[in-house]
Parts: C-alpha cells; sequence; structure tokens
C-alpha cells in the first residue's frame, strides 16, 4: 500500500498544490487537507506547505496555528507522525511550539526569490533520510520573513542535539542565525525548512530535481514507522 | 472603526431623489466638480428628459470619465477592429474585461495590461499593489484562472530622490500582492527616464487559463435572477469625486474632505476571491459576472445590465459597508478593492451561499435583473436611480480631439545621431560597453525581480532574465504560453508611429526567441493629456502604427488600456505605448533559453546590421543625445525571424537564442554570457562600434552546435534571414577578437551593480 | 540618552485589511469583546543629543509616515 | 468603547534589520543625531465590553507577539 500524505490547505496557501505534485512524483498518494478539517483522514505524514496563511497578517504564521487542522496536527506529531512545513509551513510549526525558534524579517528587508545551495546536516529524520549529510542540493528560497533566530540556550541545545536539518551554503540569503535553513524537533519527526523542495522536482520549472528527496525519505520512514 | 461598530447612517431626508429631480430642475449640481463639462451635463439631462438626481451624476461623471469611457481615443482605437487580420484564434476581443484566445487542445488564454500610473505616485506601495490586483479580477471576470502576472514600470533617473521614493515602494507593493496572491511574476520592464519622474508609469499585465467552454461574460440576463456582490466590504476609497458631490449637496459639512482617494489593496481577501469564483465556476451556476474596479458598483451594474440588454434593480442600502456614513453616491463611486458581482438564477443562491461561506467570502443580493431596460436603485426605501443603462455604459461622448504634428518634431530628427563619435579603439569600445551594462537602464535587474515569486504554482519554464515569461498550462502534452512586454519611449518621441510598431516588434521578438508562435497582442497606451494636440497627435500615430503592425504581423490586438494625462505640469512623459505580445508554444521542453549555457557553439548573428543610433541606449547613455530617426521597421523580417526561430527551437538547433533591443548586440552578448555562465570568442568586422552598439531591429544572437550549423543556415536561407557566423561560445571571458576581452567575473561586477548601488 | 516614540497609524477612514484579520482572530481565540483592531507602527528614536517634538516630527512626516494614508504622533519616550 | 494598546517590540537582544534601515535613512536625510531606532508594532483594541488589562495581556500573550523574539506592553488607550 503506498503511503498517504495529507497537504493542508490554509486559506491563503499557495504551494499547496505543488507539494501534492511532488508528493506523487515520489511515489505517494497526496491527500488534501482542509484547515477545518477535525481529522487527518488517516494520513501517515503531513506537509504544510508554503504561502500566505491568512495573509499572513499579525505575523507570518501566527493565525494559520489556532486553525483546527492544527489541533489534529499537534497531537499527531506528539505521536510521532512525520510532519514538514515548508516556508510558511515552516514558520507556522514555529509559532505552534512544535519547532524551536522563529522566524523574523530578512536582513535585506526584502522579499527574496533565489536558487540556493543548502547542506543537509542531519540524515536521519523521516524527511532527509535519503540524503547524506554534508550532500549539497540545490533548492528554491522565497520569503520575505525567513531568518531563523532563537535565544543562544536553544542555538546551543539544537546544535547539540543534532536538530539543525539544513544550512545555507551558498551565502546566508537572509540573515538567519548560523546559517540554519531548517531544523527538526527533538523527536525527529517534526521538520520545518526555509527553502521550498517542492519547486526542484523537475529541472524544466526548477532549478534541480534535488528535493524530490525530502518526499521519498518520508515514504521510506512510513514504510518502516 | 469596525465592521460591528458602525456609525449612524446618514439622515435620509438629505437624499436626492427621482421625483426629487423631476420637480426641481433648476438646482444646481457640481458637475464641474465631477468632471463634467456643461456639454456632458446637458447630454445627460437630455438623455434622461429630467436633470440627474446626485446618485445619477455619481454614475455618469464616473462612466463618461475618460478612464471609463474612452472618450478621447475609442474614435482612433476602432481601427484595431476594423484592421484586425483574418483570425480564428479570437474567442472574445475588445470591449470585454480582457481579449480571450484560442490555443488549441481545448484551452484559450485571456491577457490584458493596464496602467495604475497616478495611484503609484501618491502612495507607490498601495498604488502598484492594487494595479495587480484590478488586472487580476478582470481576467477572472472572464471565467479564466490568472496564471502569471508582468509588470511594466518607468522612472525618473534612477538617481533621483523622488526615485528613490517611488520605485522600491511600487517594487514592494508589486511583489507584496502578486506573491501573496500565488501569482508567479513571470517577466516586465524597467526603465528610467527624466520625463517619468513626476509621473511613473505602472502597468501591469494578469494572463489567465481557461476551457473553452469555460468563457463568462458580463451580461446580466434572464428577469428575476438574482445580482450578488461579494468579497470586500464597501468602504470611502478612492471616492474624492463622490465628496465633492456630498459636500455640495449636504452642505458641505467639510466630512467629503477626508474621503481617501488611496486604496489599499488586501490580496488574500483576492486570493479567496479567485478560489471562491473558479469553485462557484465549476458549479455552472453563474450567468454572468463583472469585477469591480474603477468606478465600482456603478460600472458594474450599468455595464452588467447594459451588457444583457436587460434592466435591474438595486437597493443599495443593501450593499454591505465598512463605513455606515456612506450615501448611495459614494457607494456607487467607492472604488474599495477585491469585489465581484454575479448574476444567478433565485433558486441557486443558496448554492452560491454556501460556496461562499466556505472561501469566508462575505455575499449579499443586492438587486434583481429586471426587463424594463432601465437600472433603478432605491436607498431606504426612496428611489435615487431610474436609468437606461446603456446611456452610461455605451452612450458616452466621443471627442475627436485636434491633433497636430508639432513642429518641434523636425528639429527631433534632424538632430541626426550620425554626427556623434563613433568608438574604434578596443579601449573606447569597451569602455561604452560596461557602461552600458553597468547603468541603470542596461543593467541586471534582480534587485526588482528577486522581490517577486516567480516559481509559484510550479509552471514556470522561463522568467528573467530570458526574454519573455513561459508559462506551462498543460503538463502532459507541454503547450504553454510565453509572453513579452516592451516599450520604448525614446522611439516613441522621435517617431510614435515607428516607435510603437518597434515596441510591437520586440514584443514579438521576445516571444519568438523562446521558440513560442506570437498569436495576439495587448496594449497600455501612456500619453500625456489629449487636449494637448502634440499629444494627441502622438497618440493617432501610435495607434495607427501599432494597428497596421498588428495587421502585418497577422496577430490581432484583443484589448488594451488608455492612460492618458501623465504629464508634470503642461510637459508630457515621451509617448510611452507598451506592447504585450502572447505566444503559444506547443511543447515547452523544446524552449529556447537566452543564456551561453555550454562552450563550443557557434554564435550566429540573424538580420541585417545598419548604422542605427536615432534613439538608442548608446546615444542617449554615452551622448546624452535623443534624436534622429529610431530603427527602421520591417516587419516582414521579423516575422521571417520569428518563423526561423521556432522551427529552429522545433528542431533543437539552437543551445541559446537572445533578441537583440536596447544596447543592440554588445549587451545582448554580455547578458548570454553572464546569464548562461559561459563566455564567447567574436570576431567583430571593421566598423565595430555599428556591429556593437547599433539597435537595428529583427536581429538575434543564436548560438547552435556545430553539427547543427549547416541546418540552422539552410532554414536560414529558406526564410529569408540574413545570418553570419560571428564567434564561438566558451572561455572565461567576453572577448572581441583584436579589440578587448572583459573576463566574465568582470561583466558581472558591472551588470549587477546599478540598482543595489542606488536602492540597497 | 533622548528618546523619542512616533506611533504611526493608518488614518481612520483607510481600510485596514490586516487589522480586521487580526480581529477576526481574537474572536475566534475566545476573545468575543473584541470590536475592532487596527494595527500600526511603533518607532523608539535614540538621540544622541537633545532634539524639538517638532524636529521629530517632520522626521516622521518625511520619512516614517505618507501622510497620505497614514496619521502619526509623536511623544518623549 | 472601552479602548487598549498593545505594543509590541523585539527584545533588545535581536537584531533588527528594519530599525538600522531607517535610522541609516534618517541621516542620510540630515538628521545626524539619531542614534538609533528599532520598529515595532501598535495594536489598538477597541472592545465592545470592559475587560481587564491581565486579559488583554492573555490576549497578546497568545496571538498578538511571539515570545520567542518579541515583548509587548499593555495599555489603556
Ligand atoms: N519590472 C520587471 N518585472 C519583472 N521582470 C522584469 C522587470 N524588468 C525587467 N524584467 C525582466 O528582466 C529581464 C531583462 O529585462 P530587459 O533587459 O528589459 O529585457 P528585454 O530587453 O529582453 O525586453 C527580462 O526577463 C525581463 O522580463
Ligand atoms: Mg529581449
Amino acid at each position: 500500500m503506498t503511503a498517504r500524505i495529507g497537504v493542508v490547505t490554509f486559506p491563503g496557501s499557495l504551494d499547496d498544490r505543488d507539494a501534492r505534485r511532488a508528493v506523487r512524483r515520489a511515489g505517494a498518494e497526496p491527500v488534501e487537507l482542509w484547515h477545518d478539517d477535525a481529522s487527518l483522514h488517516g494520513v501517515d505524514g503531513v506537509v504544510l506547505p508554503g504561502g500566505f496563511s491568512y495573509g499572513d497578517y499579525l505575523r507570518c504564521g501566527a493565525i494559520a496555528r489556532f486553525a483546527p487542522v492544527m489541533r489534529q496536527i499537534i497531537e499527531a506529531a506528539g505521536r510521532g507522525l512525520p510532519v514538514l512545513g515548508i516556508c510558511n509551513g515552516f514558520q507556522i510549526l514555529c509559532e505552534a511550539h512544535l519547532l524551536p525558534g522563529a522566524l523574523a524579517r530578512n536582513a535585506g528587508l526584502h522579499f527574496v526569490t533565489r536558487d540556493v545551495t543548502i547542506r543537509i546536516e542531519n540524515d536521519t529524520s523521516a524527511w532527509t533520510r535519503q540524503y547524506r549529510a554534508g550532500q549539497h542540493i540545490r533548492v528554491v528560497l522565497k520569503s520575505g520573513e525567513g531568518a531563523y533566530m532563537a535565544d543562544p540556550q536553544t542555538l546551543a541545545s539544537i546544535e547539540a542535539n543534532g536538530q539543525v536539518l539544513a544550512r545555507y551554503a551558498s551565502g546566508n540569503p537572509n540573515g538567519s542565525q548560523r546559517d540554519i535553513a531548517g531544523v527538526i524537533s527533538e523527536a525527529g519527526n517534526v521538520a520545518g525548512l526555509m527553502p521550498h523542495p517542492e519547486h526542484a522536482i523537475d529541472e524544466l520549472t526548477g532549478p534541480s530535481a534535488d528535493g524530490i528527496g525530502f518526499f521519498a525519505s518520508v515514504l521510506q520512514a512510513v514504510a518502516i514507522r | 472603526m469596525s465592521q460591528d461598530v458602525a456609525a449612524a447612517p446618514r439622515a435620509r431626508a438629505a437624499q436626492d431623489t427621482v421625483a426629487d429631480a423631476a420637480a426641481t430642475p433648476e438646482r444646481a449640481q457640481p458637475f464641474a466638480a465631477l468632471g463634467l463639462t456643461a456639454d456632458e451635463y446637458a447630454r445627460i439631462a437630455r438623455l434622461l428628459g429630467r436633470r440627474p438626481t446626485d446618485a445619477e451624476l455619481a454614475i455618469y461623471s464616473v462612466m463618461w470619465s475618460e478612464h471609463c469611457s474612452y472618450k478621447s481615443s475609442r474614435k482612433h482605437l476602432r481601427q484595431f477592429a476594423d484592421k484586425a487580420p483574418a483570425t480564428d484564434v479570437l474567442l472574445a476581443g475588445i470591449g470585454q474585461n480582457a481579449g480571450v484566445v484560442d490555443i488549441g487542445q481545448g484551452y484559450a488564454v485571456t491577457f490584458k495590461i493596464e496602467s495604475h500610473n497616478h495611484p503609484s505616485y501618491v502612495e507607490p506601495f498601495q498604488g502598484a499593489a492594487t494595479g495587480v490586483g484590478g488586472i487580476v479580477r478582470d481576467i477572472l471576470a472572464m471565467g479564466a484562472r490568472p496564471v502569471a502576472v508582468m509588470d511594466a514600470l518607468r522612472f525618473g533617473p534612477a538617481d533621483a530622490p523622488d526615485t528613490r521614493r517611488v520605485l522600491p515602494g511600487v517594487v514592494s507593493g508589486i511583489s507584496f500582492y502578486g506573491n501573496c496572491l500565488g501569482l508567479p511574476n513571470i517577466g516586465g520592464e524597467l526603465a528610467f527616464d527624466p520625463c517619468y519622474a513626476g509621473n511613473p508609469l505602472v502597468n501591469a499585465l494578469c494572463v489567465g487559463v481557461l476551457r473553452h467552454e469555460d468563457l463568462k461574460l458580463a451580461a446580466a440576463t434572464g428577469p428575476g435572477n438574482q445580482v450578488i456582490l461579494f468579497g470586500s466590504r464597501t468602504g470611502p476609497d478612492g471616492i474624492g469625486g463622490a465628496s465633492v458631490l456630498a459636500s455640495a449637496s449636504f452642505g458641505g459639512t467639510g466630512e467629503g474632505a477626508k474621503r481617501p482617494s488611496v486604496q489599499v489593496g488586501d490580496p488574500f481577501m483576492e486570493k479567496l476571491l479567485v478560489e471562491c469564483c473558479l469553485e462557484l465556476y465549476r458549479t455552472g451556476l453563474v450567468i454572468g459576472i463583472q469585477d469591480l474596479g474603477a468606478a465600482g458598483v456603478a460600472c458594474a451594474t450599468t455595464e452588467l445590465a447594459a451588457g444583457g440588454g436587460t434592466g435591474m434593480r438595486v437597493r443599495l442600502d443593501s450593499v454591505p459597508l465598512r463605513d455606515a456614513s456612506l450615501g448611495p453616491a459614494e457607494i456607487l463611486m467607492s472604488e474599495s478593492q477585491e469585489r465581484m458581482m454575479a448574476i444567478i438564477e433565485p433558486g441557486h443562491v443558496p448554492a452560491f451561499m454556501d460556496i461562499c461561506a466556505k472561501w469566508d467570502v462575505q455575499a449579499t443580493v443586492i438587486g434583481e435583473v429586471t426587463d424594463t431596460g432601465r437600472l433603478e436603485m432605491s436607498w431606504q426605501g426612496v428611489q435615487v436611480v431610474d436609468i437606461p443603462p446603456g446611456s452610461a455604459a455605451d452612450s458616452g461622448p466621443v471627442y475627436d480631439r485636434p491633433a497636430h504634428r508639432p513642429a518641434t518634431q523636425d528639429e527631433l530628427l534632424a538632430a541626426d545621431p550620425g554626427r556623434l563619435p563613433l568608438p574604434a579603439a578596443g579601449r573606447d569600445l569597451r569602455a561604452d560597453l560596461l557602461l552600458l551594462l553597468g547603468s541603470p537602464e542596461g543593467g541586471d535587474k534582480t534587485w526588482v525581480t528577486e522581490q517577486y515569486d516567480h516559481y509559484v504554482r510550479g509552471d514556470t519554464v522561463l522568467a528573467m532574465p530570458h526574454d519573455a515569461g513561459l508559462v506551462r498550462i498543460d503538463a502532459e502534452t507541454g503547450l504553454g504560453v510565453a509572453l513579452a512586454t516592451d516599450g520604448n519611449g525614446r522611439y516613441c518621441q522621435l517617431d510614435p508611429y515607428a516607435g510603437t510598431q518597434l515596441a510591437l516588434a520586440e514584443a514579438y521578438r521576445n516571444v519568438a526567441v523562446t521558440g513560442a508562435r506570437p498569436l495576439a497582442v495587448t496594449n497600455c497606451l501612456n500619453f500625456g493629456s489629449p487636449e494637448d494636440p502634440a499629444v494627441m497627435w502622438q497618440f493617432t500615430e501610435a495607434v495607427r502604427g501599432l494597428a497596421d503592425g498588428c495587421q502585418q504581423l497577422g496577430i490581432p490586438v484583443t484589448g488594451g488600456n488608455v492612460s492618458f494625462y501623465n504629464q508634470t505640469g503642461g510637459t508630457p512623459i515621451q509617448p510611452t505605448p507598451v506592447v504585450g505580445v502572447l505566444g503559444v508554444h506547443d511543447d515547452v521542453r523544446c524552449r529556447t533559453v537566452s543564456g551561453f549555457t555550454a562552450a563550443g557553439a557557434s554564435v550566429v548573428l540573424l538580420g541585417d546590421t545598419r548604422p542605427e543610433f536615432g534613439g538608442s541606449l548608446w546615444a542617449w547613455l554615452r551622448h546624452g543625445h535623443l534624436g534622429g530617426r529610431p530603427p527602421a521597421v520591417d516587419l516582414d523580417a521579423e516575422k521571417a525571424l520569428a518563423g526561423l526561430l521556432a522551427v529552429a527551437a522545433a528542431r533543437g538547433l539552437l543551445l541559446a537564442a537572445h533578441d537583440l533591443s536596447d544596447g543592440g548586440l554588445a549587451l545582448a552578448l554580455a547578458e548570454s554570457c553572464l546569464s548562461g555562465g559561459t563566455g564567447c570568442v567574436i570576431q567583430p568586422p571593421a566598423d565595430a562600434a555599428v556591429f556593437l552598439f547599433s539597435e537595428s531591429a529583427g536581429r538575434a544572437v543564436v548560438a547552435a552546435w556545430p553539427d547543427a550549423l549547416p541546418d540552422l543556415v539552410s532554414a536560414c536561407a529558406a526564410a529569408g534571414v540574413s545570418a553570419a557566423v560571428i564567434g564561438t561560445t566558451g572561455g572565461p571571458a567576453l572577448e572581441l577578437t583584436g579589440l578587448f576581452s572583459v573576463p566574465l567575473a568582470d561583466l558581472a561586477t558591472a551588470h549587477r551593480a546599478a540598482l543595489p548601488a542606488l536602492f540597497g | 540618552m533622548p528618546r523619542f516614540v512616533v506611533d504611526v497609524m493608518l488614518k481612520p477612514e483607510i481600510h485596514d485589511p490586516q487589522g480586521e484579520a487580526i480581529a477576526g482572530a481574537c474572536r475566534r481565540l475566545g476573545f468575543g469583546q473584541v470590536a475592532g483592531v487596527r494595527q500600526g507602527k511603533r518607532f523608539e528614536i535614540e538621540l544622541t543629543e537633545p532634539a524639538s517634538a517638532e524636529r521629530i516630527g517632520e522626521l516622521a512626516a518625511e520619512l516614517l509616515a505618507n501622510p497620505v494614508i497614514e496619521e502619526f504622533t509623536v511623544h518623549p519616550g
């Protein structure tokens, strides 16, 4: 049986369609989840896609974290369900305190769309096991509030625990502390990534096909689980 | 301040009713302050057989404004229809919200470009943002899913303090609205000239996709059908005019002065509105639909009723308000953003409302379609409007304004650039190349384009820095559309007829270099005051040039927009028609890119180069010179070139193709080297300055694999396109043998420097 | 060190979609008594030497606010 | 109608690039005495019925500010 990966659509989600396409391309079955859903429909993993949920009014992700479906996701994440937040999804996971830290305004103050190279730091998570630690991949960054921030103790502890998922390796595009591009939860099932792997699954429309590994990884993780 | 705590409604006694209007024909009305002439006011009274009510006056004043009625341009724009080439691709044409073009496989696309120049000067961020919002709703109203946007921008000198205020605001406004809406920005323009200092041009384009059967029209049909207003609530946005009316009619409480003329955009609401409309379309319940843009409810109701040949009864007090103190005239004129109006059968209203509720979109029945042929509106029980809708929508005044070629035109043409000293030494040629490449005009636009998301939706095949944007429509077959916009104020200043054809030719060529087949045209005509005969001459020449050019190229104009009164004091901007060309790509996997991505390919210059420097970037930047004739136009040659490029792309002959425009071959080569990360070695002819900097039209530079070269050469011969092998790709530099060599790193530094240095 | 605070708010008649969205979120979170929210900006300005409130007002009008849609107040911080 | 104002500022130890850019712009504009600027948010909240400052503080802590990087103050408006 193929894995079923839910992709949440909040009002204002934009990359939900692309995330579903990536899930399908990796060989899993994408399941549309709606922000108002009271159930996760038995999915094996969840992607919170990029976009501007609720317009990103107030702060990115601040309003989305109170959506009904988030209650289900927070609970299931606690039981080990693999969850990946991409860009706005990462912001939502931080706002929901499923991931440490916060994402602040880019150092350059502008929205930045750029092809970036990131280095995978942790290759054991549910979302990165198809990569090798130290591997460089080319993906798309597109965000206005993508600067990863945490207090010194938090930074020290995520470094010590191996919770840094990936770092920018072609210059720091937004002022993220320690070049952090993504982090994972202590348990390793909840991941947040600022750049977009789902926009890097086909060289015709993206900078590479490197991003598919995130979706292929979760397939493997689900099979083992 | 909020939706729940509304101020007390204005006293109803203050309303000017239809009965009042009949009873008090002599009452003075502030028509002049609303922008109507005495003749126009008299014409309204004649049409109605009485003076208009205040609310009616509001409707006519906005519907008969230059912006909505095209009263100074209409007579000339007819040429687009009269001279339209025979074509079977047009499913809906001029007069609709946007033109619709058949692209095959059951798909159609609709696209249009529109200006938001004045608002963007007053409040750059919101002005530009709402410009994007408005054009997206136009596309949505045709039944299409918007799939991409573009922006053509022109500012005063890049280093002027006011440009530092306006440009970053405009760019972040476009970025904010387009990104938040989830529409990839696939291209545009960025130009600078002192003539735009007090009057920037902000033109936004949107393209949408639909199946043939999904086409929607703005027509209210079926008496008894319900009129539903949905989206944002109506507030006092952009109704400076209506407040004139309010203060004049209601004793001038001064309240009117507070009405803002700036609208604030809510892209989140627009995103919901887009998804909501598309879901509504899928149910098949929508009989007619219209977006609310300039002139708001006044425009939507009159155009829907006129379009359907019906009547309509509207209860203005049903319109959901953000500010309860608004009166009927203000509600009619409000330009609040993110609103649409639909016509629905009564039995389908609940289903309609359910879908709106799902998307959190407020929807309200505000009236119904009638068979009376009258547009009737009530407000708190009294009738405030009773007019034939066509009289406002279609029977506005049409002016044949005087047009005279200004005497100064001859002086301008006489200032021949042939007198300018051409560089000959390698050192000087190199310096001029770096001057162009390092200028805001010729430099890298990444500072702007990086703020735009071009990846969203995952179907963008080409965007900046390529010549045209290219989006995939069907992932199975590879069907896609390419789009480019171009305009050149300098050329048009010298010769508006030829200049407009050059803009058309450039956009056409930009689309063609990707391998796409040009299919249709949209345009945004940015000019000074039509009341100035010299400007009117420029305008008539430009329209004639575009209509003739499209006829010759065999591609119809499907729609567009006219923006007059672009001037500072008495000084108009350079005439700036911006032309958008749409092409179809049968298989986007065969697209041609603009960069040299590999070494060892032959660099071939297609087309003929003549010493043509009139209006050129080189003459302007190197000598501050603007004069003489613009490059010669040869549309048959453009057609031949485009045909050749499509064949070459389909047969996979090309590594790269890049069109030549501003800055000539010099800039094109530098751009291809930089975007592909590979240098080239070029063997220049004797007249290197002409070779490098002339802006002769109808040219492109391509790179072809050595084994494909014979094929390419024979295809060129067959198409009647001259082709000269001028060098080879490869190496770490842009080298002109015997003249100069610039390492790629130095090229890149020069290219990238200008905009970040100015704007941070 | 002398300090000023400049508060910049959208003029009351200007649409504030952001404030409306926040008010909606407050109510959904159980703060039903929230009638409306308007969101503005607060600038805390530190000076190397004293300046008059008028001077800071000039700064606000020129740089911190767009008087077409915003209004501001200056007070010592 | 009861009103509260909530001011939200980045914590002092968090880098505020926006404030820095504004400070630079101030100095370029001839306001050389500007030593530093920090930019935050100001929320004006209108209530249908009175509420305690504590209650508004809860709202701020839960929604209006992100305690990881921001701090806030509540005062009657
Ligand atoms: N305002 C803008 N918005 C989006 N894209 C832009 C803008 N200005 C320039 N571009 C893009 O930057 C690239 C280079 O622009 P330009 O040199 O003017 O192209 P061309 O000469 O082929 O018309 C093109 O891909 C163009 O679409
Ligand atoms: Mg080009």
